[in-house]
């Protein structure tokens, strides 16, 4: 069973390479977002593969930073665009 | 080859070649991008060798702080399309070689060490019953090496002294995100704020005896902060410039007060009586992830300066 | 001991709460560590060697702290530059009304950084080191941002970004110790690095960091920019302490924890480059037409006289006997070089500190006549300058002359070339200043001097004085020194 | 090759990417990745100390606490030198560090 | 095999799936909207049938509430992620500069 949770998420770390394409790619900024995004999930999902197929008491915790995180670097990009982050 | 192995492949392959986009992608913004992954990256590989507490910081400093740092820098510092320019000092083919020496004997000597030596790992878990917790890492950074975790939590104090020293006079340090936010934006934030406090609660606790710590917690609550901050809401705003200071600097003065207390009770400096020692450590620990909260996301509102060069500039 | 670090850290956090009332904090802390400092000082003439383990965990487990002789002058060292700056600092922000608020910013910044680098001293331990050298850098480079206008952001970024770089190498150098020995205590580690790869690599990467941050030709690019651009009190901070306390780290390092992977060849490559940067930082400190840009490239020359030590102490230690006939002697010259540099070096720059805010402008030709005005500013220049060229009777003087010795008697002649070389250089650039100081004022300055008060010009006086008296009481600190010398010369 | 032997090289790869990149690249924003890059190799090397093959013992902490504080000090440096940099950038509109000269 | 283990193995093989359909689209699909279509599906799907399948392994309450609380607030992240994208891609009329 390990053995299986190992191997789907070594596709995922495969997947994860080939779609670093789209963010180099662009063509615009947003298509490179939406592709960090999804790595944001597909590693989460890596993580979550690996806390079952190792056991290890805290991966899951990382799982859990990082999904409550993940949308901090979208919302970064949207709103420094939009923004401006004025000055007071 | 086993498939732990083709596995660890395909990360450290994954890490190597996002390191290499990051810095040399042809537009600044996608390596930026690409940098954060490897941060995400860098953390799978922190529980692959069985560090969570440090995947764990990994993952909230970067997915949180540095990523949202790193950013808004992009913004302002341009997103040009042009290919970036380099220094050409050396002809092509003798950097090359260089870069190919300077990588083979990393690997040459990296290859040569076995793992680990001495008896450091046995000592640190024989004298645990004394330390009053039972996380070996959290052990090691505030009691075996507790010092060193003070002088730590100064290096971020000094980083924190020196961005405020960087304001121009009457600027604030906290600047403020004008846009309208979608109400689906601010709806998330309002469900993820009480969500990071009660993680970065739960990352303090359980330091003790699992994976997290005062940094985790303390980057967890500032990636909150700065998310706040992006939707206009920055909380830095709220405390009186005084309110600012004390807790930007309660981490680094409580740890030291702590480790007085321990000399008043007959020990050496930062010397816990078993006793004592986890509360004492809790204690520490708690002032330790509100300054670096505080300082985390002070180094990220601060990082606007005012007359910034390209405002309005870039749409 | 432990107060010495602890005193100006605590008094960082009150300062940075009550910023009012800084100035007075700072002071008061600035004497009381310095009392510390004698203190230890006499504890370790009367004792020897003192230890103190942290968290009551010794080594390996814990962070030992450890203060011999070389580690208690150094105390000594950043006591006596920190007390008259400080006072400086005071006088100077109590004047100009317009800093008052880079005053509250210079406190703290500059307490931390004391505590920082006698962290460093009295550290006995690499990974304790490291994290000691990343309080004092990140708190210099915050210093330097301090001065004015967008040359010192640059050059506080260019200083950052090398202070980096050389912080991720060390990094991990310790790393390598570790890997090979399994400890990061340095006793512990002195004995046990065998000849393999990784005690190599850990040599090198930590001896790159280092030279970074002792700016070391030819890594000494950030420094000049730094150094100049910083204000007069920082300056004489970062360029007597800051550096001298990687140098120190070096020399530390290399004649406990490396001395069993020291090659010869290396020691001579690294007195190569301190030679290098005597006759290139000089030749550059010659052609500034800017009196702080000048003092700074007199730093870059004067760091190379304490590499001359490298190669003369590994040559010692390879041949029997020639520890007491030149190790020592070279050993000794090159620590009390690192003391009377960094006391003439901060007198240096307050007195230039105290010159260019009178008269406006930090170019050279802009001070003629200057003597007459500010004569205790000029004399203080004119007493540290003695020293940095090595004229009897001051400590640079002493510190060149063991040197010199010692080059002759290991056979090792040509580093006294470098010497006297830097010797002459070093005359030329001080009496271009001193020259243009002495001449008649030229009617071109019709501008007022503005005014400066007592504290601030005797502050400078007192530092050149220290490093004159230094080579008249010499037995003293050289008996201080010889407590627990870190190498055993055969 | 071991576990301990793949990490190793990733290690040292990551190393030479961020030296070089350090060296060549003129723009701050990916100077500062470039160093971090650099303390990425320095921090897995550290870690991968710790690592230990077999099951039995678990990971040597004391290294994996030396990274923690490895982490901290480099974010501290990177994103006050960010700082710095984004207020020459509005300042003087550079993104690069002047060449030659004392400025 | 037991038919807990049965299902994991089902479920885990259809979120490959949806992730490889999610990596494909992005690289594949040929303007910004699309490709948002493509990854949301991955993300919430994808996810969450990694997060069902683990499920039926969880071996105490904690370890399966983890696994649900993450999937919601990936769920959450996506759901304002994939507005705030389509929004401003909207408004900046998919222009290649930045």
């Amino acid at each position: 069973m390990s053995q299986l949770f190992l191997g789907v998420a070594l596709l995922l770390v495969l997947l994860l390479v080939g779609g670093l394409a789209r963010v180099l790619q662009g063509p615009t900024p947003h298509d490179r977002l939406l592709a960090a995004q999804l790595f944001g999930t597909t590693a989460i999902a890596i993580l979550l593969l690996l806390a079952e197929s190792s056991g290890a008491a805290g991966v899951l915790d990382v799982a859990l930073v990082l999904s409550l995180l993940a949308m901090v670097s979208v919302v970064a990009f949207i709103s420094c665009s939009r923004g401006r982050g004025a000055p007071e | 080859m086993t498939l732990e192995m083709l596995f660890d492949m395909a990360l450290v392959g994954a890490v190597v070649v996002a390191a290499a986009y990051a810095i040399n992608a042809p537009v600044l913004i996608a390596g930026v991008f690409v940098y954060i992954v490897f941060g995400v990256l860098l953390s799978l590989v922190w529980v692959r060798l069985g560090a969570p507490d440090l995947a764990i910081a990994e993952a909230a400093i970067g997915a949180g702080i540095t990523g949202a740092i790193v950013l808004d820098a992009a913004r302002q510092m341009g997103m040009e399309r042009r290919r970036n320019p380099r220094l050409r000092r050396w002809p092509g083919w003798l950097s090359w070689a260089a870069t190919a020496a300077v990588g083979v004997i990393f690997a040459g000597v990296f290859l040569t060490v076995s793992e680990g030596r001495g008896d450091l790992p046995q000592r640190v878990q024989a004298e645990l019953p004394r330390v009053g917790v039972e996380n070996e890492v959290t052990a090691v950074l505030l009691s075996y090496r507790g010092y060193d975790t003070w002088f730590e939590v100064g290096v971020l104090l000094v980083a924190a002294l020196g961005v405020l020293a960087l304001r121009a006079p009457g600027e604030s340090p906290a600047r403020r995100f004008r846009w309208d936010p979608p109400a689906v934006a601010d709806g998330a934030a309002d469900m993820l704020v009480p969500g990071g406090i009660l993680m970065a609660g739960y990352l303090l606790w359980q330091g003790s005896r699992g994976p997290g710590g005062a940094f985790q917690a303390g980057a967890v609550l500032a990636a909150i902060a700065v998310l706040l901050t992006l939707l206009g809401r920055p909380p830095i705003a709220r405390v009186s410039d005084r309110a600012r200071d004390a807790l930007l600097v309660v981490g680094f003065a409580d740890f030291l007060l702590v480790g007085l207390v321990a000399v008043t009770l007959g020990g050496a400096l930062f010397e816990y009586p078993p006793a004592w020692a986890a509360p004492m450590i809790l204690v520490i620990e708690s002032a330790v992830a509100v300054s670096v909260a505080v300082t985390l996301s002070l180094l990220f509102a601060a990082g606007g300066a005012a007359g910034d060069a390209s405002e309005g500039g870039v749409p | 001991m432990v107060a010495a670090i602890l005193l100006p850290m605590g008094a960082a956090c009150v300062a940075i709460l009550v910023r009012g009332y800084a100035a007075r904090i700072a002071l008061v802390t600035a004497l009381l560590t310095a009392a510390v400092s004698v203190v230890t000082a006499i504890a370790v003439v009367r004792n020897g060697p003192l230890e103190y383990a942290m968290g009551g965990w010794r080594a390996p487990l814990g962070i030992t702290l450890r203060v011999d002789g070389l580690s208690s002058l150094m105390l000594l060292l950043s006591a006596s530059v920190a007390v008259p700056v400080f006072v400086y600092a005071a006088a100077h922000y109590a004047r100009a009304r317009s800093d008052e608020r880079q005053g509250a910013d210079f406190w703290p910044l500059a307490l931390l950084l004391w505590g920082g680098l006698n962290g460093v001293f009295l550290s006995g331990d690499v990974f304790n080191q490291y994290v000691a050298v990343e309080l004092t850098s990140l708190a210099a480079v915050a210093l330097v941002t301090l001065g004015e206008g967008d040359a010192a952001l640059s050059a506080a970024l260019r200083y950052l970004l090398s202070t980096f770089a050389a912080s991720m190498f060390y990094l991990l150098g310790v790393g390598h110790l570790y890997a090979v020995a399994g400890t990061l205590d340095i006793p512990s580690l002195a004995g046990t690095l065998e000849a393999e790869a990784a005690s190599y690599s850990a040599a090198a990467l930590i001896t790159v960091a280092l030279l970074f941050k002792s700016a070391l030709f030819p890594l000494h690019f950030w420094l000049p920019r730094a150094h100049s651009a910083a204000p007069s009190q920082v300056s004489a901070l970062l360029s007597s302490l800051v550096v001298t306390s990687a140098a120190y780290l070096f020399l530390r390092l290399w004649t406990t924890v490396f001395v069993s992977v020291a090659v010869p060849v290396v020691g001579q490559i690294i007195g190569g480059l301190g030679a290098c940067a005597i006759v290139w930082g000089s030749l550059q400190a010659l052609r500034q037409q800017r009196l702080k840009v000048m003092i700074a490239y007199s730093t870059v020359a004067q760091m190379g006289y304490l590499f001359l030590v490298v190669p003369l102490v590994t040559s010692a230690l390879s041949t029997p006997g020639g520890g007491a006939l030149w190790g020592e002697t070279a050993w000794s010259g090159g620590v009390y070089h690192a003391i009377a540099h960094a006391l003439a070096k901060a007198a240096l720059f307050l007195s230039a500190g105290v010159i260019v805010g009178a008269i406006g402008t930090d170019k050279i030709v802009g001070i003629s006549g200057i003597a007459r005005q500010l004569p205790v500013a000029t004399y203080a220049f004119g007493i540290a300058s003695m020293s940095l060229i090595g004229l009897p009777p001051s400590g640079g003087f002493v510190a060149k002359w063991m040197l010199l010795t010692a080059a002759f008697k290991s056979g090792q002649w040509w580093w006294a070339i470098a010497i006297a070389a830097g010797g002459l250089l070093t005359a030329g650039y001080v009496f271009l200043v001193l020259g243009q100081g002495l001449s008649q004022a030229s009617s071109d300055r019709d501008v007022e001097l503005k005014s400066t008060s007592k504290a601030i010009e005797y502050s400078a006086f007192a530092l050149a004085v220290a490093a004159l008296a230094l080579g008249v009481r010499v037995a003293e600190p050289l008996a201080l020194l010889r407590v627990g010398l870190p190498i055993e010369m055969p | 090759m071991t576990t301990f032997g793949i990490y190793a090289v990733g290690a040292a790869l990551l190393l030479t990417i961020g030296i070089r990149g350090a060296l060549r690249r003129k723009h701050l924003l990916r100077r500062i990745l470039a160093l971090n890059i650099i303390g990425g190799g320095a921090f897995l090397f550290l870690v991968l100390l710790g690592y230990r093959e077999s099951g039995e013992a678990g990971p040597d902490p004391v290294p994996q606490a030396l990274v923690l504080t490895g982490i901290v000090v480099a974010v501290s440096i990177s994103s006050f030198a960010i700082v710095i940099a984004r207020r020459l950038n509005a300042r003087t509109g550079r993104t690069e560090l002047p060449e030659e000269g004392l400025d | 095999m037991s038919p807990r283990d049965l299902a994991t193995v089902l479920l885990l093989l259809l979120a490959a799936f949806f992730f490889v359909a999610g990596v494909l689209g992005i690289v594949r699909f040929p303007d910004t909207l699309t490709r948002l279509h493509a990854v949301t599906k991955a993300d919430n799907v994808g996810l969450g049938l990694v997060v069902f399948a683990l499920l039926f392994q969880a071996d105490s309450f904690l370890a399966g509430a983890k696994l649900v609380l993450i999937w919601i607030l990936v769920l959450i992240a996506s759901a304002t992620s994939c507005y705030l994208i389509a929004g401003a891609s909207l408004l900046d009329g998919d222009e290649e500069s930045g």
